[in-house]
């Protein structure tokens, strides 16, 4: 089986640091895989690097068995690669609702209703909100709205980055507790990058430790989550 | 010097941006001849902290006195941010590098002496015709851009454009501009950011080398927990602008709150957690 | 950079076909435009005449060039930066940095010959004071677009400032030129303080469309306040610089007679080109000097990093504050020179076009080289007259090239930059 | 009294004309931040290409008025928002990423392009029109004063009001519009979900471009002149207007149009009309010193 997404290679430059040093790192079809590491490690980078901004300097993404290392961002969201960025990037001065419709850039207009629906399940506290501005919302919301309006677009593959970053932990829990839903219901394909290493390797199928632009460790979730380097990749700064 | 004088006293800072409570009523303390880490998850505030205490950003509330060892005293937030470098001669460095890179090396340096050489060129007019005093004050801040290219490694590559130096150069080059200032406090953004394990170590040398020799007290924010749990004297950690935790670096490693910050709990945790961190 | 347009080279179908839409949209933009022309007629009343002839040329040559385009280049994007040439760049900057010197000495001696060569060439004495007054304006601009970074593009109210103040002075109050002159420069540096201290905290496009309003309000107030300025109709008969107090004039104790030579009016022409190029060179020399100085330094500074300045004790707007007035104060001084040289003056000459003319000199030579700014001055200018019977299209030109310039070598045609002081002694 | 009645009608007229161009101001610098100096030079062409097309149709014998207008105003539209698009994709897109004052001074090297052009091609002389729209009405007579108002005026404030409408509904309803609030937000995240950024800033230039020519015509009707240097003055006072309304901000484009043209009649019926332009340019400056996010405007936060 050929994964859905696969890195090889790649490198690309944030301004003039090199951010990632030749990551090589797979997806496969209905899987959870998680992508954990310190802060600037380049965790961000290689989710941006996915949408070709900035573009690999080296190395192919193929999705699908299509290579798409040279594809504009806007086209690569149309083959239904969605993410939920850092920072949540909610365009704050339109509503909730508006906030979806962009979400649902790439797809159908027929399915709106449904999949706005559909969204609203996984994220009761939308619902209410959907005729209020995006940059009202509280963090934990506006986190949710970030992901679902990625899920607008019936994603073949949901890109998360740090979704947990500044929530509150019983929010950080229902949004993995949705993530896990999803994955389980849908077979929805996610690949997440986490700060929150416990939450994220319990939640993963399989994990992947980035250090400085450099992929360390890979393996399965539970496997990564005993492993002490895991822990020293953040406490003591990943070096042994 | 006696050790636990502080330089920088920060109390009940709150910065808001509209709604949104950035930093809330952070109060720490920075001790002289010291080095401090204010660490924390991304979004937890500590660049929002380091812009209040150089100027860039005017406090919502709270106050931040800094002493300088003669015993004069800066009111931080009354100041304006050119003024806190010039008088209060705190001097920092930015997470994402700002260098003037069209200007060569060793021009960066010099131009971080700039009220100094102001007053020697007698604002200009003196300059302008070549007076000996003049041309002695810019030997001499010469001398000095040469001792710091010397500590940061950076002698050869004096004379190119800042903008050419490897990233791990522009680094060190921004710590020898903040120097150069002659700073009493330098807060540094996120140094280590982008270097690579010897880079690191040899960041870690160089703010040794600073605090022991020029005695410049140190403010911190760091990622990357080697550098910090390595060199700090004192840690404070942050989390949704609040402070969680404030020691030792051997403190800090081994307590719950901050593991929990940064690796985030067990589900079983959480409540507990939680209620410990008061949230 | 170069060696993939051969790669992205389009097949002849495909280049056909962007040739075609190019061309259709230059129909589109040139059908009315150029198609067809609007005069008034017998009755007074417009009437409506085609020039088809012209469309289809303009039309075919759009067609042509996107069809060379595509062939050549592919759709490769040409943005900023592609079209660099190498020999600027690593090595070849330090070959710059020798020839350059020798290029401005060589420069400077041909400025010096110039009257002498052409003493009798009224018409090129001329030329040659012109080009000299924009050499200087651009370098009094340099200060203020390149070294410090701001963009000013009522630069010409400066100018206005000055050559009113001078006729205004030598005038009303009989004062000498070598009295105005320092007078004229203060006050347009005191116009530069009084304009830069509100609108220096302004980011740099509001403060160029401010400097635009602030360069039309002088002009405007010079056209309306018919009282003092003589409105449209200008001041005219405005004194003529004298020789240290000997007068240009056949008389008795005029320069000709003092120094015991026969009186030619080309003497006076002559000292007037002298003039500017002293005043052109000081300007050089001033600015030069400057940015060796703390000052100069922190306004290039400046220019990369205005935060970065701050965090580093700076006072920006003081900063900022001496480089506007150090640029209006030499844009001052270039406008009592024009006042005397012309004798007469008028709101038409302070104009924007002037402005935006003298932004090009220090755009298209390079923002902050000297050399740079000298080169096109004369290339301009020079091209101006050698292309004479053409003048309607040389703004058009010069709008182009402005254009062009930005998207090919922002830096400028000298991009090089000399540092102001170096580690090692200088040729290493 | 009857005098301010009617200088007011007039500055709603003038007012009208200048808000229509402030949108094109105001929507480029929401989208890329840029001051698109040549935008007061596509007015001019539009109302140059209204001009030529008008004496076109008359030629070729449609000479019914309104059939006429409304054909002009068609390729008007439709042609000068080809201009808009050609110097969006020939003078600024190369340029995105650039040092930040290079789009600025390519903008100007293009309105100095587009005045030359129509300069060489149309010839320097003014075009006179005849009014093509007469008639109106009084509203207020005393012996001293007639109130009138124009059927040009009530032509003018009823377009702009349309498309003024037309225009709010287009940003807020429809797909493009909600495209083009989400690049103006965030240009990044816009093309995360799909949007092709480039044809979103593309059609910001075009819409502009396209509601510049409206103004160009009806300052065509208004003045029953036109000449290749009307751009510049009416771009200054456009941008004025944009900024005074706050930049960024579509109703506050056309309150700062409304405002310029009132303070514009006001200055020239009460104190001077030679001094009408300085009181517009000095406006432009105390506003951006003292309010530089404007009437309607966001404020901006200095990033460190």
């Amino acid at each position: 089986m050929t994964p859905l997404l696969s890195i090889r290679g790649v490198k690309s430059f944030y301004g003039n640091i090199m951010a990632l040093k030749g990551v090589d790192l797979e997806v496969n079809d209905g899987e959870i895989v998680t992508l954990i590491g310190a802060n600037g490690a380049g965790k961000s980078t290689l989710m941006m690097t996915i949408f070709g901004n900035p573009r690999a300097r080296e190395g192919s993404i193929t999705f699908e068995g299509r290579d798409i290392t040279d594809v504009p961002s806007h086209e690569i969201a149309k083959l239904h690669i969605a993410q939920a960025p850092e920072g949540r990037r909610i365009f704050a001065r339109m509503t909730v609702l508006e906030n979806l419709q962009m979400g649902a850039t790439v797809s159908d207009p027929a399915n709106f209703e449904a999949d706005l629906k559909r969204v609203c399940t996984f994220f009761p506290l939308l619902e209410k909100r959907l005729h209020q501005r995006g940059g009202t919302l509280s963090g934990g919301e506006q986190q949710m709205l970030a992901i679902g309006r990625a899920l607008m677009s019936r994603p073949r593959l949901l890109l998360l980055d740090e979704p947990s970053l500044g929530l509150a932990p019983l929010i950080a829990k229902h949004i993995f507790r949705t993530i896990r839903e999803l994955n389980e219901r849908e077979r929805l394909t996610v690949f997440l990058v986490e700060q929150n290493a416990f939450h994220a390797l319990k939640l993963a199928h399989r994990g992947y430790v980035i250090v400085n632009g450099e992929i360390t460790l890979s393996g399965s979730g539970k496997e990564l989550l005993n492993r002490p380097e895991v822990r020293a990749a953040y406490l003591e700064g990943g070096r042994h | 010097m006696t050790p636990a004088e502080p330089i920088l006293t920060v109390e009940r800072l709150t910065m808001r941006f509209g709604g949104l409570v950035a930093v809330d009523a952070l109060s720490f303390e920075a001790q002289r001849g010291a080095i401090t880490a204010l660490i924390g998850p991304n979004g937890a505030g500590k660049t929002t902290v380091f812009n209040c205490i150089t100027g860039f950003y005017k406090p919502s509330a709270g106050m931040m006195r800094l002493v300088h060892s003669d015993g004069s005293v800066f009111l931080l937030e009354r100041l304006l941010d050119f003024r806190i470098a010039q008088l209060a001669h705190v001097a920092r460095t930015f997470q994402n590098i700002r260098l003037f890179s069209g200007m060569t090396v060793l021009e960066n340096l010099v131009v971080a002496q700039h009220n100094v050489l102001m007053a020697a060129s007698g604002f200009t007019f003196a300059g302008l015709f070549g007076l000996k005093s003049y041309t002695a004050a810019e030997r001499a801040s010469i001398d000095k851009a040469r001792y710091w290219l010397d500590r940061t490694h950076l002698t050869a590559r004096a004379d190119d454009l800042a903008g050419s130096l490897a990233y791990g150069e522009q680094r060190r080059l921004e710590i020898a501009r903040a120097m150069c200032t002659n700073p009493a406090l330098l807060c540094l953004d996120e140094p280590a950011a982008g270097l690579n394990g010897r880079e690191s170590a040899e960041l870690n040398e160089l703010l040794r080398f600073i605090r022991k020799e020029h005695g410049t007290s140190i403010l911190l924010i760091e990622h990357d927990m080697g550098v910090v749990m390595e060199i700090s004297d004192h840690i404070v950690v942050l989390d949704y602008g609040i402070k969680i935790a404030d020691g030792t670096p051997e403190a800090i490693r081994n307590d719950p709150k901050v593991i929990a910050a940064y690796l985030g709990v067990e589900d079983e945790e959480v409540e507990k957690v939680e209620a410990e961190v008061g949230i | 950079m170069s060696t993939n347009a051969a790669t992205t080279r389009l097949p002849i179908a495909a280049a056909l076909k962007d040739a075609t839409l190019a061309a259709l949209v230059a129909f589109g933009l040139f059908a009315l435009m150029v198609g067809l022309y609007t005069d008034q007629g017998p009755t007074g009343a417009l009437v409506v005449s085609t020039r088809l002839e012209q469309l289809t040329i303009v039309v075919g040559l759009v067609f042509a060039g996107a069809f060379a385009r595509a062939l050549i280049f592919g759709r490769e994007p040409v943005g900023f930066g592609r079209l660099q040439p190498a020999w600027l760049t690593g090595r070849a900057a330090n070959v710059f940095r020798i020839v350059s010197p020798l290029f401005g000495s060589a420069l400077l001696a041909f400025a010096l010959l110039w009257p002498v060569v052409f003493y009798d060439n009224r018409y090129l004495l001329d030329l040659g004071i012109l080009v000299l007054t924009y050499v200087m304006l651009g370098w009094g601009l340099n200060i203020v677009v390149g070294l410090a970074g701001l963009l000013d593009l009522g630069y010409v109210a400066f100018y206005a400032v000055g050559a009113y103040s001078y006729a205004l002075l030598a005038q009303n109050f009989g004062l000498s030129f070598w009295i105005c002159l320092p007078l004229a420069g203060i006050l347009a540096a005191f116009w530069g303080v009084l304009l830069g201290f509100p609108v220096l905290r302004l980011r740099g496009d509001y403060l160029a469309i401010v400097t635009l309003a602030f360069g039309e309000i002088i002009r405007l107030v010079l056209l309306n306040w018919q009282d003092l300025t003589g409105g449209p109709n200008g001041i005219s008969s405005i004194p003529r610089p004298s020789f240290f107090g000997l007068p240009f004039n056949d008389d008795e104790g005029g320069f000709a007679h003092t120094f015991g030579i026969e009186f030619s009016p080309i003497h006076r022409i002559v000292f007037l080109f002298y003039l500017i190029l002293a005043l052109a060179l000081i300007t050089n020399w001033v600015t030069l000097r400057m940015r060796r100085l703390p000052v100069g330094r922190a306004w290039e500074a400046m220019r990369e990093d205005e935060i970065a300045c701050r965090s580093l004790g700076i006072n920006t707007t003081n900063t900022k504050l001496t480089a506007f007035a150090m640029g209006a104060m030499f844009g001052g001084f270039a406008g009592a020179f024009f006042a005397t040289r012309q004798g007469f003056i008028s709101p038409e000459s302070f104009v924007f076009g002037e402005s935006a003319l003298i932004l090009a000199i220090v755009v298209l030579g390079g923002m902050g080289s000297q050399l740079g700014v000298a080169v096109a001055a004369l290339v301009m200018l020079g091209g101006f007259e050698v292309f004479r019977e053409f003048e309607q299209y040389r703004m058009l030109v010069f709008g182009g090239a402005m254009v062009a310039i930005m998207i090919w070598r922002p830096r400028g045609l000298v991009g090089t930059r000399e540092p102001s002081l170096y580690l090692k002694p200088e040729g290493k | 009294m009857e005098y301010f009645v009617q200088q007011l009608i007039n500055g709603i007229a003038l007012g009208s004309i200048y808000g229509l161009i402030a949108i094109g101001y105001t929507m480029v610098y929401g989208i890329i931040g840029m001051i698109n100096f040549a935008h007061g030079d596509v007015f001019m062409v539009g109302a140059f290409i209204a001009l030529i097309a008008f004496l076109a149709l008359v030629a070729i014998g449609v000479t019914a008025i309104p059939i006429a207008l409304f054909l002009v105003l068609l390729i008007a539209m439709g042609l000068t928002a080809l201009y808009g698009w050609t110097v969006e994709r020939f003078a600024y897109r190369p340029l995105r990423g650039s040092f930040r004052l290079a789009p600025l001074i390519s903008a100007i090297g293009m309105s100095i392009i587009l005045q030359n052009f129509v300069q060489i091609v149309q010839g320097a002389r003014v075009k006179p029109l005849p009014p093509l729209i007469e008639g109106g009405y009084t509203l207020i007579e005393s012996e001293a004063f007639a109130v009138r108002l124009s059927n040009v005026q009530i032509l003018v404030v009823m377009v702009t009001l349309l498309l003024m409408l037309a225009f709010s509904w287009l940003v807020a309803k429809t797909r493009l519009g909600r495209d083009m609030r989400a690049c103006e937000q965030d240009l990044k995240m816009a093309s995360l979900v799909g949007v092709d950024i480039d044809r979103t800033i593309s059609l910001t230039f075009v819409i502009g471009a396209a509601l510049a020519s409206v103004a160009g015509i009806m300052y065509l009707l208004y003045y029953g002149v036109a000449d290749f240097f009307i751009g510049f003055v009416a771009g200054v006072k456009a941008f004025t207007a944009a900024v005074l309304g706050g930049i960024g901000s579509l109703p506050g484009a056309m309150l700062g149009g409304l405002l310029i043209g009132l303070i514009e009649t006001m200055w020239s019926a009460y104190f001077s009309i030679e001094y009408k332009d300085v009181a517009a340019f000095s406006i432009l400056i105390v506003v951006l010193i003292f309010l530089p996010t404007g009437i309607l405007g966001r404020p901006e936060v200095e990033k460190v």
